[in-house]
């Protein structure tokens, strides 16, 4: 089993949820992040004062899946999380972690059957 | 009449005067916050700074160029002379009468843009938009005034010859509410949907961002449109206990169809106040509180049906629904004066529902004119658009290059 | 009295009773916001839609039932009588001076159910809550109005000839808060404590969403409250400045008293201020400002302890503390009348303890008598308050279908 | 003049001033809303708890020491002659003029905290602050008042014989806004920087928390201006509706250079508008409206400038922008009503440059004299800050032990 | 060591907290997020239009611990985040996950003695 | 390649990022969190009713990097969040878990070059 967590656009949220749900991948956690990175923040003024904002806006996906669905849930966020056909810096990374068990809280089930 | 009787008169019209143009005043801060409130976050500066801009703007261009237009009466005197000036004559002891007469005036004038603010909001570049609203404060708005109110009477008198009454709009429902919604039409078709409002043919919905704020901004309105109503009576002797009393029966039936017929939606029930306080303007001094209570219900029913008619059928992409709002809810205020102004229906009679139609019809004709002309001509010029990129960051950041919560903006603050 | 003096004294009275009327239906924001910045999120909208629907109701049922019961006047008459009736009678010249008059009671009236929603919060169905507010300014609160204010004067009678002076209740200490705050707290018992207040025994405390909101219903209040006591003299010649000014002293004594108290505490020094409102409407016309100072200090130390004493010692879950600060500060504001409106404390005399005391305890006694009986049956019959899941979810979802902050409710908006 | 006109003046007075004292005590929720969106979440209680102590106790210390200071004139007698009493005689028939009088000087001697409040905002230890206060509209303030607008007339006589004019300040630039934002400069200074706001002298900016906030201070501070300035009359036979409309017309310059001459920025449109309403102040019932234009366009550049000027170049603290916003534009205010109010400017004449200067530089002297002495004094011993712990933690949770969102602050809500 | 991520219902955030100082874990990150899984959004709707609100508000947890704390840990999380006696659809997850290193920063303290 | 979790005091963000930039970790990812630990809370009042507040604001940061930089950034991230010379309670962890691919979204490269 793998936790994949993948940093995408807020924009792309709903295109990726989609992709997902058509190679079955149903459930996940989401929460929302600011990222650091090749993409540059942008700067606001206010009475004449320049506040530099470094973050980017993000979503952060969290997806538990069983080893044969790591790839393809990585070609499916990555087709769907890219903006414009060539996909444009800043459209996140997905990192893959190592996931030693799982326990579903309402019935106690374990491993794989519990994702 | 004798001379400190004369000047406590002059006194009591001045505080008139000005009591109702501070609440007109105060009412466009209701204007800014129902847009706010409805707006997504990303362009809530915009909608405060907009309708301060247009105010300001609105101001200069009524004062020099439209309440002459519409009235015949200038304000290019020493102080001395404007303190005095009464209906255009310079009188002794005057407490400045016909500047504030202006000054009231200037707070319906300048509804005009507060109205197309909202239609137009989220997507609208802002010079463009500040300039269309000078054009018609200053210029289309004081003609089509000047015809209904003002020194034009052309068309009044036919329609007195014609119908035996003249058009009947004693506080606007056409004049000023219906002329902003009709106007504002052309405008947000040319402009085109927002990004995101319609994918592949499917209707998204973009959700409002404060219904706080939003209500607060009806809050506003609803207290000042006390204001806007009984001090269209232009002079404090004048003044008229029933327009207060119908005006809040308008409202009021406004806001339990609203209630009723949208399951305590609380968009409907707010905007519900606001369309039956737009309906009743017209024949606020004429009609039975309980035809008032009627006239407020359907116009809350209006723009309940014609806001879902005009964005789900027609997909047009009025974020407050300021055509169904004002448009069409004004244009029914102006007919209704023709209906339940009868004596027959408990009204004081002495208006002619023909007259009322072809008031009402001419001011929704005259609004489409001007503004697909201006909103055209902007097009073809300037553009009236933002780019896409600056349209998904928000108007606040292209435009105001600042956030509505800069605070929350720096995660480390 | 000359035609054009009379002219100007009932053009007088229409525009001072606009005023009052305008600023107390103002207050009625105030109250939402009070809630709304009270109750956690998810119950916002449901703070703002029972306000305005509440209001929208009690006008209805004001006009039509209410002060017909409590005056003896009635509107089934066309709009051109309507706008001559002054006190009964068709006067030619008339502005609408009972309309009007009818329009600023009911703005007291409307606030019984104002102030037994911010009691009643997060937990009530919504339509039952609309039917009791219906019933109290129909019918309930007409009927005690009557006796204090109105056509039916046998007690007032009574206590003139048996203590010397009849109950003063000047603006309403007693006949519209403490009335409002007694008939809540049958309403709250029988409702019983909101899911999570107390856990295990233990006073869980629910924390407050938005205390700038709060702040802002409070100071609509605080404004619109001086509409509330000054035009309560009911016609422009009656007006007293005094009034004005013991508004002032007493709701300055309780924001210091509530200052000093609490620590600084920003809810009890916001509701301090309204407990000392709220307490001086009675005698703001018989004591001295520095008399008021104190009737509104001890309002506020009232409300303070009060609250502490009703949710942590009886258990009894008033989410905005409309007993202790309508019902026990508002009798508190009878009581206190009969005190510091003697002559030997610098009052202007005129007025009985005794009868002051009779006049509150009978307020409070039928309020709570009428309160029992509405919600009792209500409860009986259609039930009041939400099942477990609605008041988890919140009101907002519940009963309105969204929440107050939809963007936010959207991730990916 | 016969006794029923006699009746309707006096009734006329009560309710113009009344209207006057509840919109400028109206603008003190601006202020607190004004505070609220500028300062960071952590400080928002704060700033409206601050605003609403400093109203309680301006209340009792001008009534009882400031105005007996200004006028000579003293509230130590019973009720039934306070509602008599008029410019200091007990009249009969009279509705509390001198009481009235009091009140409406009252609210702009409390202007002086609420300016104060935003320039030392979140570093400022409370108790210190409210005692300040209590010093200002007590003593320091009326003192100044009685030498420029009350009893002790040998500066006015002095320029009246030197200069052909004494000075002129109708409204107050300079003896409330100026003098507010003079107090402030040396409290800001003495005060300090807050934490974060330089860092290794690289200025840092500490971001505004609620543009929507500070939007609605911005617009009750507007609305409330009218009585500020259009009720400076005194009595309501002295209206002068070019009051009204030079008030406006300032306002507009404000906003129009305020929007021109930062990129439409947010903070300085609106506080571009206010601005404006400060500098005209003193001279709105002399000069001409196109002159209020250029008046309150100045006025707004002379914030924008002087702002940057104070905080980038001068290093100072100031959050609001108290000092440049009422302690430049008022002064500016002061002369510029000696220029625009000139003859060949289209102004009423009867106003000396020099006296302009003169009572503007002295009330800008005293104000930092008196600022200085106070501040000082209490650094020297109680010491005016919070303890850095205290700061980081934000004045909210320091003082008074709540955050303005306290839901929030509780995850599991 | 273990990295042990739970996601729950925020209402059993109270009592999920009890439950570990029981077994003293006194430690743990908070955050808000949003789920995607079998328990379903709501519907809201705003001027007659209708809006999916596809996420369910959850908490998630993190928690650092010992290897024998594995087992308490999450038997304590699951006795405490179920939702009536049987455990409702969206109670939520645990997912644990190797942990290979800690740093106390105060302390520069590594490995368990950091926890 | 690891996977870095570090949780500190929000006020040390800045800093943090400017330590990450000098040893040339330039991306990462940030959330709000909140922490329960040995650093306490705090009570609120509001009309004489107390709150206990029992969590602590923190900011997480997520920072992929390779094995070699796995020291420096640990190094660079206790040196820059501490608060006060000595570091105070509640200055925060730092968790050192495996990572066994990363994706870029925009280009599809994987592992190292990915980072
Ligand atoms: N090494 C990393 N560790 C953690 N998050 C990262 C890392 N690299 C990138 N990210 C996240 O991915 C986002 C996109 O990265 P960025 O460098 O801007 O563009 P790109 O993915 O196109 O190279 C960043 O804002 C950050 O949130
Ligand atoms: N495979 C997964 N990966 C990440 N998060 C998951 C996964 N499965 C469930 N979750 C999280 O747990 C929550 C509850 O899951 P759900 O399917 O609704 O109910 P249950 O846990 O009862 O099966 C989801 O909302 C989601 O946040
Ligand atoms: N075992 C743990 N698992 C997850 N988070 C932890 C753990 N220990 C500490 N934390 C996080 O680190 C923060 C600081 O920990 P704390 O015990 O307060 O101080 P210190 O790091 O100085 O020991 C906590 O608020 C929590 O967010």
């Amino acid at each position: 089993m793998k936790y994949i967590v993948a940093i995408i656009q807020p924009s792309r949220l709903e295109a990726v949820k989609e992709a997902l749900s058509t190679i079955e991948v149903f459930r996940l956690t989401v929460t929302e992040a600011q990222g650091i990175g090749r993409q540059r923040g942008h700067t606001e003024v206010y009475r004449g004062h320049e506040y530099q904002i470094n973050f980017v806006r993000k979503v952060k996906l969290e997806i538990a899946v069983d080893d044969k669905y790591v790839e393809p849930t990585i070609e499916a966020i990555v087709n769907a999380a890219r903006t414009g056909a060539e996909g444009k810096i800043g459209d996140g990374k997905i990192f893959i972690m190592p996931l030693e068990d799982v326990v579903r809280i309402r019935t106690r089930e374990r491993g794989s059957e519990a994702l | 009449m004798n001379a400190p009787f004369q000047s406590l008169q002059y006194a009591g019209d001045a505080l008139f005067l000005i009591v109702g143009a501070v609440l007109v005043f105060s009412m466009h801060a209701g204007f800014a916050f129902l847009e706010v409130g409805t707006v997504r976050k990303k362009n809530q500066v915009n909608a405060l700074v907009k309708i301060l801009s247009d105010w300001g703007v609105s101001t200069v261009m009524y004062f020099v160029i439209g309440f002459p237009i519409a009235y015949g009466i200038n304000f290019w005197m020493n102080a001395g002379d404007l303190l005095q000036l009464t209906n255009g004559k310079i009188l002794a002891g005057g407490r400045g009468f016909d500047i504030l007469h202006c000054f009231f005036l200037l707070t319906f004038a300048a509804c005009i843009p507060a109205i197309i603010s909202g239609g137009v909001a989220e997507r609208m570049k802002f010079w463009p938009q500040v300039f269309a609203g000078a054009i018609f404060t200053g210029v289309g708005y004081p003609l089509f005034e000047s015809v209904m109110w003002g020194k034009n009477t052309f068309l009044q008198t036919w329609l007195f010859s014609s119908f035996g009454s003249s058009f009947h709009d004693y506080a606007g429902s056409v004049v000023v509410h219906s002329m902003g919604g009709w106007i504002a039409l052309p405008a947000i078709v040319l402009l085109g949907q927002r990004i995101g409002r319609w994918v592949n043919g499917r209707s998204m919905g973009i959700p409002v961002s404060n219904i706080p704020f939003l209500g607060l901004g009806s809050w506003i309105l609803a207290v000042g449109w006390f204001g806007f109503n009984v001090m269209s009576a232009g002079n404090f002797q004048a003044i008229s206990g029933l327009v207060a009393v119908n005006s809040l029966f308008a409202m009021v039936g406004g806001i339990l169809f609203g209630l009723i017929f949208s399951k305590a939606d609380p968009g409907f029930v707010h905007n519900g106040a606001l369309a039956g306080l737009i309906a009743i303007c017209s024949g606020s001094d004429i009609v039975h509180p309980f035809g008032a209570f009627f006239i407020g219900g359907i116009g809350a029913l209006i723009f309940i049906f014609g806001y879902k008619f005009e964005t789900e059928k027609l997909k047009i992409d009025d974020v407050l629904g300021v055509w169904p709002l004002h448009g069409l809810s004004g244009s029914w205020g102006g007919i209704a004066a023709g209906i339940f102004g009868q004596k027959f229906l408990g009204g004081m009679g002495g208006v002619s529902l023909i007259s009322q139609i072809v008031g009402t019809v001419s001011g929704a004709v005259f609004a489409v004119c001007i503004g697909l002309l201006v909103y055209g001509a902007l097009k073809k010029t300037v553009g009236i658009r933002l780019d896409e990129k600056q349209e998904r960051q928000g108007s606040d950041l292209a435009i105001h290059n600042i956030g509505a919560y800069p605070e929350e903006d720096m995660l480390s603050a």
